[in-house]
């Protein structure tokens, strides 16, 4: 994930491996500040399906998720080891989360007595 | 040696009076120090739960007994477990954690010095709040696993399970805290040419255990906040009046509660792949394999939790892939097997305490693990889920397989840890008591399983043909407390007289042989530069395939040992462990001792942080 | 620092007589131990199964078990062998330095792999068998695990019970789990389970009785103090007697004219018995079990104890002394008392 | 890094044979695990959504306006907090102070901004602890976070007192970013705090 957006920012700035500039920081803040503006205002535009928010929303919050770890945390320059050491947990994490919802949605197997 | 310990603590005092030693000891840094006090509170503890344990077994012998009632069983059955695992296993493991990492990596202290000592006391101050619960008759009472919403105020309204609560959330935080440490230790402090690939298989095995601990102790601990927070702030998470699922304590726990059996078993693991090749003198037959199984064992460890929960009714879908994953998990724990069987073969074996230990573990482990398979399949789970066959199976892996693996590794590291090597006489009797003991208390416990005796009952009816193997099995765990005798009369005699080690006793094969025993508080006077796993045994030996034992590097001058240096000794480790005790007990005292003591703890994690801040211009000792 | 390796022979080491001969005596006791016989035909057995749900079980708890003994030889011979042939010899070389074999990995790898599919095969096909819906003509009964007793309720016959569960042979039976208290576990070893009961969520659990019988159960989860006496019977009747208890059941219970039950109905229906006990006619209590019939069924307090006249003046004089942790107060009955209330709930047929 | 390292390969026991430090290495790990204690909460909050019986329902009391506000503030807060880093590394000290001290202001701010919130919660809507499971969720999830904000912002005061007493420059560069990787860290659960409890209906 991190390196898609390492692409793109390095096409942006023109700027590869190495440290990160003050002029790299306020790009991406500025791109932050635009997704977020983006995602609160999609809140307000009415007629999106659903399904589409949702995960619309959550592609912009991973994408400024991983512009924070990548550029602010200077995860993309560092060492790999760094770089296993949070995306491992962070992949548990999620898929923790994901089975726990699929487990708590999928209980009620007959319909409820009246006690 | 007498310089090496003035050099030591950096200063003159101490060593000589009885204060100054104790002085010494409450304000170490030293991970080897900091390893015995690790060991030797586990061990106590491990006596602690072992009476528990017998008390249980007596009240068990005979149908209808009332050697102890209702509420004084479950109080001890809850501490059993709780004492055992989080007082006794896993802080014996991270004595062999604190002493042998650094030896076995050639470095010469972990990364955090005074954060190892830290994990300790915060470790002693949890151990000790938990069973002080004893002294107030509010023994906790919950089952070591606890289920919500038994534990919730409405059903247990007394602060029994306030002392488990608090008290496993103070040793999740020394957990948490060591496997930081050891995580760094092992990823950073490596000697110079020890790739992760000629790490030894103990330091692999423990590499996982530190994932395990800092990722599975978050969701118990998340659980147990959810916990505290309805037991003293009115939350409802799990009050099913509400719309509560109490399963979701059990979803959290178990999360948390799989990692922490490989955690548990992992380090012994460990253990029995250091003793085999020394005792066969042959390296870790496909050492790789075990290593990735390792690894194996502990990523799919976060996908099997609720193979736990066949039976609250989670669906036919969630059950199949539960058991499946399940499944898998055994593939790399069979694999594991079979390695060390292969291991031995072709070896020249010497037969010595330590190895008969390991070849306990895998006699006694590969039992476990089978009867593990059985569990793996949801319908038969259901009738041998909490049954007495579950506990037969789970002491098959955690006695028969942790404890034996550790107390291997008893035998194995004593002579490097003390100087001298424990007696082989009582070493066998030992063994052999032990091994006939636990298979007499646990053995006949399958079949009491399968006729359907279940678990945490304290009592049961003579007509249903479970008394007599309850009786044996009484009388197997007696066997057991016997055989310990054995081992304490072993070491109090080698203690006063035993036959001094040298620094290698068994021709072993890693780097803690090649340094005196004891080691120096600086453990390596110079850093090796390591070419393989069994470095130790190629400088030796040669590779065995023609090459030429090392030459010996020319021997260390003063000068050299007069630049190491060594962390100070500091009391604050000590006081924060103090002070959080402080804070956790108020919770069932008085929200003004919160307050005071948290203000404490964030006074001391202040002057914690700051001692080290600008060395020069703080108070050099 | 490097030792020069170990030349010197070692000596030939001691063999320990007082271990050996302790080890033999104890081996032989455990031998004669297990002479006495490992009876499998026990009251709460798992392994003589009596129901469908039951068989399917435990065909795949022999599979397993018959695979894994194997294993289990084989590992623990092949150990022992290792472990004789090549123990150290006086004077032997140093062995070879193995380090490993890829072939032997992967084909013991996947080994495991097999057998495991072996076992996991029918495990998902009984999954998905026991736990479909049941049919519209199954029996419903719903059970309610309560600290520490248990209530059976027939819809479709309008009765009441506790701790004993009737069911007839041959129809499946469908078990509609719930409780108002903690998490309980709904356990009858031989006809197979067991389901946890949790509170505010309806579990499911269907099987059909196959052996006519009367079979113990038990709570199998940790539920509090007097969990071990969370017990319960299952009968399971032939179809002619079932319909028999189920008139017997729905019918008005039946009086005692005999002064003492009298004088027990007076002091029942005068008492706080009646804020927690249903008899019909006389109370409507919710808390506690209903006792319409209780004299219908053998045992009492969560099966605890038989429905004897002594057992039931020592209950309702103490229930905390024969329950430990018992939910019914102590309403400080004298022993007459007792005795006349055991009078009239005995008369309850 | 990694000539940064080599300078104090010799001097510097936090550095280690990879030329890592180890607090750094300590630090990153500590964020794995932390992962793992949100990802808890998170997990929680979620199956716990719309199960409660009684209480507010989310989008009765959510703020969005001063929600994003925050979400703002915090976002602003990670820019100042490199920018303080960068100052640092060129020990530049004054510009770094005060960079630092704006990134304390910043979560300041937003932890007044809960404090707000909460309060409107439980006095304009009636949604506490013990509200419904709902309450319970949201406020232990967020509070949690907040306790994790508080956490961070005394430790840069620490950082700002030092630097203000001459005790802090270039030489403590990696002191300072390792707070700095908490700070984010805190950003980037609240990016997916605000995403998942607030924005999501």
């Amino acid at each position: 994930m991190a390196d898609q957006h390492a692409v793109a920012a390095a096409a942006t700035h023109g700027g590869g491996g190495g440290h990160a500039t003050v002029k790299t920081y306020i790009n991406v803040a500025i791109v932050l500040a635009i997704i977020t503006a983006v995602e609160v205002a999609s809140l307000y535009i009415p007629g999106i399906p659903g399904p589409v928010l949702v995960i619309s929303l959550l592609a912009m919050s991973a994408v400024k998720f991983f512009l924070v770890v990548g550029f602010f945390m200077h995860l993309r320059y560092d060492h790999p080891i760094m770089r296993a050491l949070f995306v491992g947990p962070l992949i548990i994490a999620i898929a923790i989360i994901l089975a726990v919802m699929a487990l708590f949605s999928a209980f009620v197997l007959l319909p409820r007595v009246v006690l | 040696m007498a310089t090496q310990a003035a050099f030591m603590h950096g200063s003159k005092v101490e060593t000589e009076t009885f204060w100054g030693i104790v002085w010494s000891w409450l304000t170490t840094v030293d991970h080897k120090r900091i390893g015995i006090l690790y060991g030797t509170s586990a061990f106590i503890f491990f006596l602690i739960g072992g009476i528990e344990a017998l008390i249980m077994r007596l009240q068990l012998a005979r149908p209808d007994n009332t050697l102890v009632g209702a509420e004084r069983f479950n109080e001890l059955f809850t501490m059993h477990g709780t004492t055992m695992i989080f007082l006794a296993v896993m802080p014996l493991s991270a004595a062999f954690f604190n002493y042998m990492i650094p030896l076995l990596i050639g470095a010469r202290d972990v990364a955090f010095p005074r954060l190892n000592a830290l994990s300790y006391w915060i470790f002693l101050s949890g151990a000790l709040f938990l069973n002080s619960s004893w002294l107030f008759g509010l023994a906790p009472d919950g089952g070591w696993f606890g289920y919500a919403n038994l534990t919730t105020i409405q059903f247990s309204p007394k602060h029994t399970i306030d002392f488990w609560m608090l008290g496993l959330q103070i040793l999740g935080l020394s957990s948490m805290l060591a496997g930081f440490n050891f995580l760094v230790t092992i990823i950073n402090m490596r000697a110079p040419g020890m790739t992760l690939m000629r790490m030894p298989v103990f330091v692999w095995m423990s590499f996982v255990t530190q994932f395990l601990l800092v990722l599975a102790f978050p969701a118990i601990t998340v659980a147990l906040i959810l916990l505290m927070f309805d037991r003293f702030f009115g939350t409802l998470f799990y009050a099913p009046a509400a719309g509560a699922d109490p399963l979701l304590w059990q979803h959290l726990f178990w999360i948390f509660g799989h990692p922490e059996v490989y955690i548990l078993i992992l380090p012994a693991m460990g253990i029995v792949s250091e003793v085999l090749p020394t005792f066969s003198r042959k390296p870790l037959f496909g050492a790789p394999v075990v290593i990735y199984s390792g690894i194996m064992i502990g990523f799919f460890g976060f996908g099997v939790w609720s193979h736990h929960m066949f039976s609250v009714g989670m669906g036919p879908v969630a059950d199949a892939a539960f058991s499946i994953s399940t499944m898998l998990i055994a593939v790399p724990t069979g694999v594991k097997i079979l390695n060390w069987i292969g291991t031995l073969w072709g070896g020249s074996i010497r037969f010595k305490t330590p190895l008969y230990f390991s070849l306990g573990f895998i006699a006694m482990f590969t039992m476990g693990g089978l009867s593990g398979i059985m569990h793996a399949s949801p319908p038969v789970d259901l009738q041998q889920t909490d049954t007495y066959f579950v506990v037969a199976h789970f002491h098959y892996v955690l006695f028969g397989g942790s404890i034996f693996g550790l107390f291997s590794g008893i035998y194995y590291w004593w002579p490097k840890i003390n100087g001298k090597l424990l007696d082989e006489r009582l070493g066998l009797w030992h063994f052999w008591l032990m091994m006939l003991g636990f298979n007499m208390t646990f053995f006949p416990q399958h079949y009491l399983g399968l006729i359907g005796m279940p678990r945490r009952i304290y009592t049961y009816a003579p007509d249903l043909g479970w008394n007599f193997w309850n009786l044996v099995s009484t009388i197997g765990a007696f066997l057991i407390a016997v055989s310990l005798l054995f081992f304490i009369a072993n070491v109090i005699r080698t203690m006063r007289s035993g036959p001094v080690a040298g620094n290698d006793p068994w021709d072993g094969r890693t780097l803690e042989w090649s340094i005196p025993s004891p080691p120096p508080v600086y453990n390596f006077a110079r850093l090796p530069e390591v070419q393989d796993r069994d470095d130790f045994w190629l400088q030796k030996y040669g590779d065995g395939h023609g090459s030429a034992p090392r030459p010996r590097p020319a021997p260390v001058t003063a000068a050299e040992i007069a630049a190491i240096h060594m962390p100070p000794t500091s009391y604050w480790p000590l006081l924060l462990g103090l002070a959080l005790a402080v804070m956790v007990s108020g919770l069932m005292i008085s929200m003004y001792q919160v307050v005071v003591g948290g203000l404490l703890t964030l006074y001391l994690m202040y002057k914690f942080a700051m001692e080290l801040h600008r060395p020069s211009t703080g108070h050099g000792h | 620092m490097i030792q020069p390796p170990a030349t010197t022979p070692r000596p030939r080491r001691r063999f320990d007589w007082s271990l050996a001969c302790l080890l033999g005596a104890v081996l032989m006791l455990a031998c004669s131990c297990s002479a006495v016989g490992w009876n499998w035909d026990t009251p709460m057995s798992t392994v003589m199964p009596k129901s469908d749900f039951g068989k399917m079980t435990h065909e795949i708890f022999m599979l397993i078990s018959w695979w894994t003994l194997g294993i289990f030889i084989v590992v623990e011979v092949g150990l022992a062998y290792v472990c004789w042939r090549f123990r150290d010899r006086a004077g032997a070389p140093i062995p070879k330095q193995v380090h490993g074999h890829t072939v032997l990995e992967v084909g013991w790898t996947i080994a495991f792999a097999v057998i495991l599919l072996v076992f996991a095969i029918p495990t998902i096909r009984v999954i998905f068998k026991t736990q479909e819906a049941p049919a519209a003509t199954a029996l419903r009964v719903e059970v309610f695990g309560k600290q520490w007793w248990w209530e059976f309720r027939y819809p479709q016959f309008k009765i009441t019970t506790a701790n004993e569960l009737h069911l007839p042979v041959g129809q499946t039976a469908t078990f509609l789990l719930n409780g108002p208290d903690v998490i309980h576990s709904f356990w009858m070893p031989q006809l197979g389970g067991k389901r946890d009961v949790v509170p505010h969520r309806i579990n499911h659990i269907t099987l059909t009785p196959e052996v006519p019988g009367d079979y113990p159960g038990q709570c199998a989860e940790y539920c509090g103090v007097s969990h071990a006496n969370m017990r319960f019977r299952v009968i399971v009747h032939e179809p002619a007697d079932f319909e028999k208890w189920v008139k017997a059941q729905q019918a008005p219970p039946v009086e005692s004219t005999d002064a003492l039950a009298q004088q027990g109905k007076t002091i029942f229906s005068q008492s706080t018995c009646v804020g927690c006990h249903t008899i019909t006619g006389v109370s409507a209590g919710h808390i506690g079990p209903d006792l319409t019939h209780f004299a219908s069924r053998k045992r009492f307090a969560g099966s605890l104890m038989e429905s004897t006249p002594d057992n039931i003046a020592k209950w309702v004089e103490n229930p905390d002394h024969m329950k430990p942790g018992a939910l019914m107060p102590n309403l400080g009955m004298t022993g007459e008392q007792g005795k006349a209330l055991a009078a009239y709930l005995l008369s309850l047929k | 890094m990694a000539d940064h390292a080599a300078v104090h390969a010799i001097h510097d026991p936090n550095i280690g044979n990879t030329g890592l430090d180890n607090r750094k290495v300590g630090m990153w790990a500590f964020l794995g695990s932390d992962c793992m204690f949100f990802g808890s909460l998170i997990g929680t909050y979620l199956a716990y959504k719309g199960k409660s019986i009684s209480g507010p329902l989310p989008h009765e009391v959510f703020d969005i306006p001063l929600t994003s506000y925050s979400a703002a503030l915090l976002l602003a807060s990670s820019l100042t907090m490199v920018l303080a880093l960068a100052a640092l590394q060129q020990n530049r000290l004054k510009p770094a102070t005060g960079w630092l001290f704006a990134t304390a202001m910043l979560g300041l701010h937003f932890v007044l901004n809960q404090v707000y919130e909460f309060t409107t919660f439980v006095l304009h809507h009636n949604l506490t602890l013990s509200t419904s499971l709902f309450g319970s969720s949201f406020f232990v999830l967020t509070g949690f976070h907040g306790a994790h904000v508080t956490g961070g912002v005394i430790w840069l005061l620490i950082l700002v007192m030092l630097a203000m007493r001459g005790k802090l420059d270039a030489r403590d560069y990696t002191k300072v970013e390792i707070a700095g990787l908490y700070w984010h860290f805190v950003d980037i659960v609240w990016i997916a705090i605000f995403t998942i409890i607030y924005l999501i209906p």
